[in-house]
C-alpha cells in the first residue's frame, strides 16, 4: 500500500463518515481528525518536492483495452496540499457553531458534510491523472462532486448549481473530443505520446487540441467568455463550502491545463504554434485571455452589493493571473502564476470564511447592510484585512509575491501591453476590496448589530490559522516557490531557484524579509507618531456625521449604500454584462432550435416525413 | 394479351385514384376492390394463380366486406349525399387537405 | 440440447400466445402462468444454446431445408444476446393487470421479436418485423385511455407505410440478386448490389425498419405511444423493440451493403435524430414526452454509433444499445410513478429515496459520468467516431457530445424539480412495488456493471469481432461446421449427399 | 402548399423507382434460389404446388409468422372494440331480407365444402389453407349478415383458432422431436400429385384453414357486433 | 414506336399504385381513405413482389402431369406475397376497428382533427395547459 492508495483511502473513509454520521453536528470534530489525517498524508509525500520519484497507486484497471493508472508527482503533490488545507480548514470551521447553526435552521448537514468530503476525494483522484482517460475520469468526479457541494444548500444555489453543471458538460465534453482527437491521433491517451508525436502533426490539429483543452480545462477554471458560472455558484455555496471552492476547485482546470497543454504538448509547441495574419503565438492568445479575465471579472466584482459574490468574482479574476503567468512560461512568471494558485486558495479561503462569520452574525452578506463591525468583531476584521491586502497583492502578504513575479516577468519578456492590463485588474481589486473591508467593517453600525459579538474559536481558529500562512509565507515564500520549482522541473519549465526571502537575481530580486522589515519598520514609526501625537479621540460609533449633518439611529441614512456610485456610473458601462449576451444567445439559439425540434411533430404528418425523407434518400443515392 | 395487359393495368392504376378522388366512400371502396380484382387479374397473367386466388378472396372479397361493414358502423353507408364533409372538423389547423 | 432447438425460443412463445386467450377465457391465471411458463422455456432454451456455442456460432436450417432455399436462423454472440434479452425483458414487463389476449399480444411480441434477432432471411425479417408492429399495435391499442387509440392509430398508418417501403426494398434485392439469405447475399452482394440501386434498395429498407427503430424523420409515433400507453408498455417498445429493429439495420449494413455511403446515410439520419430528440426533449414539458424524445435521441446515438465500420463501430453500437437497454425502460418505469407535468412533480421525489436515486443513478449514467456504464459507451462512440475521421463522422462526435450537454440541462433539471426543497406537488402517486422492484434491478446490473467493465468490453469485442465476420457468416450459414445436416430429401437431386455440403448449392446459386 | 410537396415528393418517389426498372432484370430475374426450389421442391417435399412447397416447407415459419400475424390483428380488433360490443338491448340491423337469407342458407353448405376442398388441395393445384379459410369464414360468416341478432360464439372461435395454431406449432414440435428440426416435412411423400401425399403439408394446411377460417369469422363478427358509432 | 416490354408496363402499373397508395396516405384526410389508400399502396408492392418472380414464357410453378412443359416462373415472391397480403388485410382489419373506436372516443374521422385533438388529450392527461395559452405562454429556460 503506497502514500497515494493511504490518501485516498484516509479521504474515503472521511466520506463515509460524513455519509453515516454527518448530521450530527458531534461528527463535525471527528471529521477535522480525519481531514488532518488526509493532511498528514499529503505532507508525508512531501519528497515529491524534493526530486523523489512518483507515488503510484497499486490500483489500475484495464477497461475496454485501455489501462487506468494513477500516481502522484511534483505536479500532483503541490496542487494535493492545497487541497487537503483547505478541506481541513473548511471543516474546521463546520464543526462547531456553524455545523451546529445551519442544521439548527434546516439545512442538511449530512449533505454539505458528505459533499465537502467527496470533493477531496474526487481531486486526489484526479491530480493522480496519468493520462487523459484518468484525468477525464478525475475530472467528471471533480465536476460532480462539486456540483453536490454547490446543490447542498438549496434555494437559489440549485439553479446555480444547474447553471454551472450546463457549463461543467459542456467543458468536459471539449475534453473528451480533445481526449479523442489525441488517441486518434497518436493510437494511445498517453501525454508521452502525444508529445513524441507534436512534430508529425499539422498546425490544424494542435490547434484544435490546445483550443478544445483550453476551452474545456478553461470553463472549470472561469476563462472568458466561460466565466458566468463560477460568481453565483461558489456564491451560493453554503459558506465553508464556498470558501473550498473558491480556494481550490476552479485551479483544478490550471492543474489539467498544466498537465495537458504545458506538460503533454509542451510549451515550446504552443510558442511554436503560430495564428495565422497576427503576429501571436498559441501561449499569447492564452495570455490575453487571461488578461481579458483578469481585468473584466475584477470590475464585475467591483459592482457587486454581496460580499460573497464580489469574493467569487474575484476568484474568476485571480485566475486569470495565474493562467497568465503559466502561458508566459518563463522561469518568473511560470513560477508566479503557480505560486498565485497556493497563496489565492490561501487568502480566498479565509476571505469566504471571513464573510461566513459574519453572516453567521448578522444573518447577510449584502454590503448595503452592514457596517462598523469592526469593533464588534475585531478578530474577524483581522482576518479579512489580511486577506484582501493578500488578494489585492500588496505587501507584506504573499499575494504580494506571486504578483511581483508575474509584473516582472512580463516587463522583462516587453509585454508591455499585458503588463497594463495585470495592472489594471490589480487597481481594479484594490478599490473592490476596500469597498469590502469598508462596508462591512468600518463606517457606521447599524442599529440591529450592536448587538453581535466575535464568532466562537471553532470558527475562528481555521480564519486566524490562513491567515497566519498567507501572512508568513508573505513573509518567507521561499519554501512554497521551492514547491513550485519542483513543479517547473517536472513539467519542462525553466526553473526558479529562489530564496528564503524571494528571488535573488542580478538585475534586482526580492527579499520579502527587507520588505515586511522595512514596512513594519515604518507603521512602527507611523505608529509611535499617532500615540505621540495624542489627537486621537474615541466616540461612539453612531456618533457620526455625513454632509454636514450629525447621524442618529433615526436618520435612515447609510453611505455605505450603493458605494462607487460615481465610478461606476463613469466605467460601468464599458463591461455592463459583458458575455452576458453569449450565454443567452446561445441559450436562446438552443431554444429556438428546440422549437424547430418540438416542431418536426406537431408540424407535419409522420407519413408525410416517410414520403419526404424516402424520396430524398433515393436522390441520394444516386 | 398484350393490350388485355395494358388494358387491365390501366383499369387498376384508374381505379387506384378513384379511390383517392371519389367523393363517396362506398364507392370508394368499390373502387378498392375493383383494384384488387384487376390486380387478380394480373396475377394470373404473370403466371401466378395462387397469388391471384388469394387476391380475390381476401383483397376483393374479405377486405371489402370488412371496410362495408366498418363503414356501416361508422354511419358512412350508404349511397346517398349523407357523406357530406363533417362539420366537426377542427378548424385552425391550417392543414386541412 | 442441440442448437436447432433455438427455433423452440420462437415456437413456444407463439403457442402459448395462441393459446392463451382461449384458455384465458376460464382462467385467467393459467394463461398468465402459461405465458410465463413459456417465456422461462424460451429464455432457457436460448441460454442452454448459448452455453453450448461457448462463443461459436452456428446456423439452423429451419424446416431442414439448406440456407439458401429455406430459411436459416443464424446464431452469434449478438443474435443470442439480444435474443436472450427479449423473454428476460418481456418477463420484467409482463402486463399484470392485462387480460388474456394481451398476455397473448405480449408473447407474440417476444415470439416475433426472438425472431428478429435470430432470422437470417430478409423476408422472413420482414415477417417478424410485421408480426412485432402488429402485436405492439395491439398492445398500445389496449391501453385504456381514448389517447392510445388515436396513438395506436397513427402509429399503424406510419408503420404499414413504412413497411410498404421495406416490402419494395425486399423486392429490389430480390430482383437483383434473386436470394433472399443473407449470406447467400453477403456472397453476391460486392457484384450486384454495389451501385445506386443497391444503394437505394438499402434507403428504403432502413427507411422502413426505422420507423420501429425510432430512426429520424420517421418516429413521429413515437411521443405519441410512449406518452399514451403504460411504463411498462413503453419500456418495452422503446427499450426491447426498437434495439431489435436497429439489430436488424446492423445485420444488413454489415453483410449485404457494407459501403461508406450507406453508413453516412444512417449517420446523417442518426445525427439529425440525436438533434431533434434532443432538443425536443429539453423543451418537453412533462416527463414522459421527455424522456420519450429522450429515447428517439438515444436512439440516433445508437445508429451514429453503428455507422462506424468495422467492429470499433459494433462495440460502440452494442454498448449504446444496451445501455439504452438498460436505464430507459427503468426511467419509464419511474416516470409512471410520477407522471404528468414537470412542473407539477416540484418536491414528489422528496420522500421517495429509492426512486429519486434510482433516476439519479439513470440520469448521471445517461450523461456519461464515469465510472458508470453510459459513460464507457459515449466515450466509445466519440472515439470511433473520431478514429474514423470523415467530415460527417467528426460532425456526429461533435453532435453527440453537444447532446450530452443539453441531456445534463434537463435531466437535472427535471431532478431539481423532483427533489425541490418547497413542495407544490399533490399526494404522490401510489406506490408501485413490482414497477419499482424492476427499475431497481436495471439499477443493481447498472452499478453492478462498473465492477465488470472488463469482461463486460472483452465480451463485447468478441461480440463485435463475429458480427463484422461476413466470411464466418457465409461459412456457418452456407455449409461448414455447426449447420444442422439438411434434409436428405432436400438434396439437390445429383447431389453426392451428406460429406461437404457447399456441393449441394448447385453451380449457379452459389456464383 | 401541403399538397403540393406531398405530390411533389411522392412524383419524385415515383420518379425514381421507375428509374431504378433501367437497371433491374425485370423479365430475365436471376432465381438463384428459386431454381433450386424448381429443381428439387417437388422430390423434397411431394408437393405439385410449388408454391405450397415454399410456403409450407421451405418458408413455413413465414407462414407461422404470418398465422401469427392474423392472430395478432384478430386479438387487437377483439381489444380495440371488446369494449365497444353493442349492449344486448341495443337496437340491431334489421333482419335482411328473403333472397340475403335464402341465398345465406342455400351457400352455406356450398361455401364449405368449396373452402375445404380448397384447403385439402392446396399441395396440389392453386388455392390453400389461406383461401380456403377466407371461403368457410365467408360461410359462416353469410347467415349473420342475415341475422344480425345471431352471433358467432366467440369461445368456440377462441378454441379453434388457438388449437388451430397449436396444431401447426405442433407438427412442427414433432418434427423437432421426431427429425430433430422444427418444421420438418415428416411421413411419406407419397405420389406427386395425389390426395394423400407430400406428408404433413396438408395437415398444416388444414390447421392454417381453420386457424384463418376462425379468425376471420371472429373478426367480421366482432366488426358486425360492433355497436354503430355515432349514435 | 416499339412498345415497352409486357414486364415494364406491369412495374408501371405496380410503380403508380404504390405512388397513388402513399400519396393518398400523405394527403387524404378521411381515417376510412387513408386504410383504403393503405390498402392501394400494399396491392402495389405485392404486385412489385410478384414481378421479382416473372419471366416471359414460364409457366405456373405448379407440376401437372409428368413434366413440366418449359421453363416456371419463380415460386418463391408468390409464396412471399401469399404472405404479403394475408398481412396486408390483418392490418388493415386493426386499423379499421381502430377507427371505429377512433371515431367513438374522438367523433371526428378526419385526420388533422384527430391529431389536434390527441395533442390535446396528451397535454391533458400529462396536466398540462396548452401550449402558448395564456396560462403556459412558454417554457421556463433552464440556464
Amino acid at each position: 500500500m503506497t502514500l497515494l492508495d493511504g490518501l485516498w483511502a484516509a479521504s474515503a473513509l472521511t466520506a463515509l463518515v460524513a455519509a453515516a454520521f454527518g448530521r450530527h453536528p458531534a461528527a463535525g470534530s471527528w471529521l477535522t481528525v480525519l481531514y488532518g489525517l488526509q493532511f498528514l498524508v499529503v505532507a508525508m509525500m512531501g519528497g515529491l518536492s524534493e526530486g523523489a520519484d512518483p507515488v503510484p497507486a497499486s490500483v489500475s484497471f484495464v477497461v475496454l483495452g485501455y489501462g487506468l493508472a494513477w500516481q502522484f508527482s511534483a505536479l500532483s503533490w503541490f496542487f494535493a496540499v492545497i487541497t487537503a488545507g483547505a478541506a481541513l480548514a473548511a471543516a474546521w470551521f463546520v464543526s462547531g457553531a456553524w455545523g451546529r447553526a445551519y442544521a439548527a435552521r434546516g439545512g442538511d448537514l449530512r449533505l454539505l458534510q458528505l459533499a465537502l468530503a467527496l470533493n477531496p476525494l474526487a481531486m486526489y483522484v484526479l491530480l493522480a491523472s496519468t493520462d487523459f482517460l484518468s484525468l477525464f475520469v478525475g475530472w467528471e468526479l471533480v465536476s460532480w462532486s462539486s456540483f453536490l457541494l454547490m446543490l447542498s444548500g438549496g434555494g437559489v444555489g440549485v439553479r446555480w448549481a444547474l447553471r454551472y453543471l450546463v457549463y461543467a458538460i459542456g467543458g468536459a465534453m471539449a475534453v473528451m473530443a480533445a481526449m479523442a482527437q489525441a488517441h486518434a491521433l497518436t493510437g494511445s491517451f498517453g501525454f508521452g505520446a502525444l508529445a513524441a508525436a507534436v512534430p508529425e502533426l499539422s498546425a490544424a490539429s494542435l490547434w484544435m487540441l490546445v483550443i478544445l483543452l483550453a476551452a474545456g480545462f478553461g470553463v472549470k477554471m472561469g476563462l472568458l467568455p466561460f466565466h458566468l458560472w463560477q460568481a453565483g455558484a461558489y456564491a451560493e455555496t453554503p459558506g465553508p463550502g464556498a470558501a473550498f471552492l473558491g480556494a481550490i476547485s476552479s485551479r483544478m482546470g490550471l492543474y489539467a491545463m498544466l498537465l495537458t497543454l504545458f506538460g503533454g504538448l509542451g510549451l515550446g509547441t504552443l510558442q511554436a504554434l503560430h495564428i495565422p495574419f497576427t503576429p501571436l503565438e498559441a501561449h499569447e492568445l492564452l495570455a490575453w485571455i487571461a488578461a481579458f479575465t483578469m481585468v473584466l471579472p475584477t470590475f464585475t466584482a467591483l459592482r457587486q452589493n454581496d460580499a460573497r459574490w464580489l469574493l467569487a468574482w474575484h476568484g474568476i479574476g485571480q485566475g486569470g493571473y495565474m493562467l497568465l503567468g503559466v502561458a508566459m512560461g518563463d522561469a518568473l512568471a511560470s513560477a508566479g502564476g503557480m505560486m498565485h494558485v497556493f497563496n489565492h486558495a490561501t487568502y480566498q479561503a479565509a476571505l469566504f470564511m471571513a464573510v461566513t462569520a459574519v453572516v453567521y452574525r448578522t444573518g447577510t452578506a449584502d454590503l448595503n447592510r452592514l457596517g462598523g463591525l469592526v469593533t464588534r468583531m475585531p478578530l474577524t476584521f483581522l482576518v479579512l484585512l489580511i486577506g484582501i491586502i493578500g488578494l489585492a497583492g500588496l505587501p507584506p502578504m504573499n499575494g504580494f509575491v506571486s504578483k511581483w513575479l508575474i509584473y516582472r516577468a512580463l516587463i522583462d519578456e516587453g509585454q508591455p501591453l499585458l503588463f497594463v492590463a495585470a495592472v489594471i485588474g490589480t487597481l481594479g481589486t484594490i478599490v473592490s476590496v476596500y469597498k469590502l473591508l469598508h462596508n462591512i467593517f468600518l463606517g457606521r453600525l447599524r442599529v440591529e448589530h450592536e448587538s453581535v459579538r466575535e464568532v466562537p474559536w471553532s470558527m475562528l481558529t481555521p480564519m486566524l490559522a490562513l491567515a497566519a500562512v498567507v501572512f508568513v509565507t508573505g513573509l518567507a515564500p521561499g519554501p512554497v516557490l521551492d514547491w513550485v520549482a519542483a513543479v517547473q522541473r517536472e513539467l519542462g519549465f525553466a526553473v526558479l531557484v529562489p530564496t528564503l526571502g524571494g528571488v535573488d537575481r542580478p538585475d534586482g530580486g526580492l527579499d520579502m524579509l527587507w520588505v515586511v522589515g522595512i514596512m513594519l519598520a515604518g507603521f512602527g514609526v507611523g505608529a509611535l507618531i499617532f500615540l505621540a501625537g495624542g489627537r486621537a479621540r474615541t466616540v461612539h460609533q453612531l456618533d457620526n456625521y455625513a454632509g454636514g449633518h450629525f447621524l442618529s439611529a433615526e436618520v435612515r441614512y447609510h453611505y455605505s449604500d450603493n458605494f462607487y456610485a460615481g465610478l461606476m456610473h463613469r466605467i460601468g458601462s464599458w463591461y455592463r454584462g459583458s458575455f452576458q449576451w453569449l450565454q443567452d444567445a446561445l441559450v436562446s439559439a438552443t431554444d429556438f432550435l428546440a422549437q424547430g425540434a418540438a416542431g418536426v411533430y406537431r408540424a407535419v404528418q409522420p407519413v408525410t416525413w416517410l414520403l419526404g425523407v424516402t424520396v430524398l434518400a433515393l436522390w441520394w443515392a444516386w | 394479351m398484350y393490350w388485355i395487359t395494358v388494358l387491365v393495368v390501366a383499369v387498376m392504376v384508374l381505379s387506384a385514384l378513384a379511390v383517392l378522388l371519389l367523393p363517396n366512400l362506398l364507392a370508394a371502396v368499390a373502387a378498392s376492390s375493383v383494384v384488387s380484382l384487376a390486380l387478380s387479374v394480373v396475377f394470373v397473367i404473370v403466371r401466378a394463380p395462387d397469388v391471384a386466388m388469394t387476391e380475390a378472396a381476401v383483397g376483393a372479397g374479405l377486405s371489402g366486406v370488412i371496410l362495408v361493414l366498418a363503414l356501416r358502423r361508422l354511419g358512412l353507408w350508404g349511397l346517398g349525399d349523407d357523406n357530406r364533409p363533417q362539420p366537426e372538423r377542427f378548424s385552425g389547423t391550417g392543414d386541412d387537405a | 440440447m442441440t442448437a436447432d432447438a433455438v427455433t423452440l425460443a420462437v415456437a413456444l412463445p407463439l403457442l402459448a400466445g395462441f393459446l392463451s386467450p382461449a384458455l384465458g377465457r376460464s382462467s385467467r391465471t393459467a394463461a398468465q402462468w402459461l405465458g410465463w411458463a413459456a417465456l422461462a422455456a424460451s429464455a432457457a432454451v436460448l441460454w442452454s444454446v448459448w452455453v453450448r456455442l461457448d462463443g461459436g456460432t452456428a446456423a439452423v436450417a429451419v424446416g431442414g431445408f439448406r440456407p439458401p432455399l429455406g430459411i436459416a436462423f443464424y446464431l452469434d454472440g449478438m443474435a443470442l444476446l439480444f435474443a436472450l434479452a427479449v423473454p428476460v425483458v418481456t418477463l420484467l414487463f409482463w402486463p399484470r393487470a392485462g387480460t388474456p389476449q394481451q398476455f397473448a399480444l405480449t408473447l407474440v411480441l417476444a415470439a416475433a421479436a426472438t425472431g428478429l434477432a435470430l432470422s437470417g432471411d430478409i423476408f422472413n425479417l420482414y415477417v417478424f418485423y410485421e408480426l412485432t408492429a402488429v402485436a405492439s399495435f395491439g398492445l398500445v391499442a389496449a391501453h385504456e385511455a381514448r389517447r392510445a387509440q388515436a396513438a395506436a392509430l397513427r402509429y399503424l398508418l406510419l408503420s404499414a407505410a413504412g413497411s410498404v417501403l421495406l416490402l419494395a426494398g425486399i423486392a429490389v434485392v430480390y430482383l437483383r440478386t434473386g436470394t433472399l439469405n443473407l449470406a447467400h447475399l453477403a456472397t453476391l452482394a460486392p457484384e450486384r448490389l454495389q451501385d445506386p440501386v443497391g444503394l437505394a434498395a438499402f434507403a428504403l429498407m432502413l427507411l422502413g425498419l426505422g420507423v420501429k427503430a425510432e430512426l429520424f424523420p420517421v418516429n413521429g409515433w413515437v411521443p405519441e405511444v410512449y406518452s399514451s400507453v403504460s411504463g411498462r408498455l413503453a419500456g418495452l417498445l422503446a427499450g426491447l423493440v426498437s434495439k431489435l429493429a436497429v439489430l436488424v439495420v446492423v445485420r444488413a449494413l454489415v453483410l449485404v451493403f457494407p459501403r461508406p455511403e450507406a453508413a453516412e446515410l444512417m449517420l446523417v439520419l442518426g445525427t439529425l435524430g440525436i438533434v431533434v430528440g434532443e432538443l425536443a426533449a429539453w423543451r418537453a414539458r412533462d416527463l414522459r414526452r421527455q424522456f420519450a424524445f429522450s429515447s428517439i435521441g438515444q436512439l440516433g446515438i445508437v445508429f451514429v454509433a453503428f455507422s462506424v465500420p468495422g467492429p470499433a463501430g459494433i462495440v460502440a453500437g452494442l454498448a449504446v444499445a444496451l445501455h439504452h437497454l438498460l436505464t430507459k425502460p427503468a426511467l419509464f418505469l419511474l416516470a409512471e410513478r410520477w407522471g404528468g407535468a414537470i412542473e407539477g412533480l416540484r418536491g414528489a421525489g422528496r420522500g421517495q429515496w429509492l426512486a429519486s436515486t434510482l433516476f439519479i443513478l439513470f440520469a448521471l449514467s445517461l450523461v456519461g459520468v464515469p465510472p458508470l456504464p453510459g459513460f464507457w459507451a459515449k466515450l466509445l462512440t466519440v472515439m470511433s467516431l473520431m478514429e474514423q475521421g470523415t467530415g460527417p463522422a467528426r460532425a456526429g462526435a461533435v453532435v453527440v457530445m453537444a447532446a450530452t450537454v443539453v441531456e445534463a440541462a434537463y435531466l437535472f433539471r427535471t431532478l431539481g424539480v423532483l427533489l425541490a426543497r418547497e413542495s407544490g406537488a399533490e399526494s404522490p402517486q401510489p406506490h408501485r412495488g413490482p414497477d419499482l422492484a424492476t427499475a431497481s434491478l436495471a439499477g443493481l446490473i447498472l452499478v453492478g456493471s462498473v465492477f465488470a467493465l472488463r469482461p463486460l468490453g472483452d465480451g463485447l469485442k468478441a461480440l463485435a469481432a463475429q458480427a463484422v465476420d461476413v466470411d464466418g457468416y457465409v461459412r456457418t450459414v452456407l455449409g461448414g461446421p455447426g449447420m444442422a445436416v439438411s434434409h436428405p430429401a432436400s438434396q439437390a437431386p445429383g447431389g453426392a449427399g451428406g460429406g461437404a455440403r457447399v456441393a449441394h448449392v448447385p453451380p449457379e446459386i452459389a456464383s | 402548399m401541403r399538397n403540393f410537396t406531398s405530390l411533389l415528393f411522392a412524383g419524385g418517389l415515383g420518379f425514381f423507382l421507375l428509374v431504378l426498372a433501367a437497371d433491374l432484370p425485370l423479365g430475365a430475374p436471376p432465381m438463384l434460389a428459386g431454381q433450386g426450389v424448381l429443381a428439387e421442391g417437388a422430390a423434397a417435399t411431394g408437393a405439385a404446388n410449388l408454391v405450397t412447397a415454399v410456403v409450407l416447407a421451405y418458408r413455413g415459419i413465414d407462414t407461422l409468422g404470418e398465422l401469427s400475424i392474423l392472430f395478432a390483428a384478430a386479438a387487437g380488433v377483439g381489444l380495440v372494440l371488446g369494449r365497444a360490443r353493442r349492449r344486448p338491448d341495443a337496437e340491431a340491423d334489421p333482419e335482411g331480407g328473403f333472397i340475403l337469407l335464402a341465398a345465406a342458407d342455400l351457400l352455406f353448405p356450398l361455401l364449405v365444402i368449396v373452402g375445404l376442398y380448397i384447403v385439402l388441395h392446396g399441395h396440389l393445384t392453386p388455392g390453400g389453407g389461406f383461401q380456403g379459410g377466407v371461403v368457410l369464414a365467408a360461410a359462416f360468416f353469410l347467415p349473420l349478415l342475415g341475422r344480425p341478432r345471431n352471433a358467432l360464439d366467440h369461445a368456440v372461435i377462441g378454441w379453434i383458432e388457438g388449437l388451430a395454431g397449436a396444431v401447426f406449432v405442433g407438427i412442427g414440435l414433432w418434427a423437432l422431436a421426431a427429425r430433430g428440426e422444427f418444421l420438418a416435412p415428416l411421413l411419406g411423400k407419397g405420389t406427386l400429385g395425389a390426395l394423400f401425399s407430400a406428408g404433413t403439408l396438408p395437415l398444416l394446411y388444414i390447421a392454417v384453414g381453420l386457424k384463418v377460417g376462425a379468425e376471420i369469422a371472429g373478426l367480421m363478427s366482432t366488426l358486425q357486433e360492433t355497436e354503430a358509432a355515432g349514435s | 414506336m416499339s412498345l415497352p416490354p409486357l414486364e415494364i408496363v406491369l412495374y408501371a402499373g405496380a410503380v403508380s399504385l404504390l405512388i397513388i397508395g402513399l400519396a393518398g396516405l400523405v394527403m387524404s384526410e378521411h381515417l376510412v381513405r387513408l386504410v383504403l389508400a393503405l390498402g392501394v399502396a400494399e396491392a402495389g408492392g405485392n404486385l412489385l413482389l410478384v414481378l421479382t418472380g416473372f419471366r416471359q414464357g414460364a409457366v405456373a410453378p405448379i407440376l401437372l402431369g409428368a413434366a413440366p412443359s418449359g421453363p416456371m416462373v419463380d415460386p418463391i415472391p408468390q409464396a412471399l406475397v401469399l404472405t404479403a397480403i394475408v398481412i396486408g388485410v390483418g392490418v388493415q382489419a386493426l386499423a379499421l376497428a381502430l377507427v371505429l373506436r377512433v371515431r367513438r372516443a374522438y367523433g371526428t374521422v378526419h385526420m388533422s382533427a384527430l391529431r389536434a385533438r390527441l395533442v390535446e388529450d396528451l397535454d391533458e392527461a400529462a396536466g398540462l395547459p396548452p401550449e402558448g395559452s395564456r396560462e403556459a405562454p412558454g417554457v421556463e429556460r433552464p440556464v
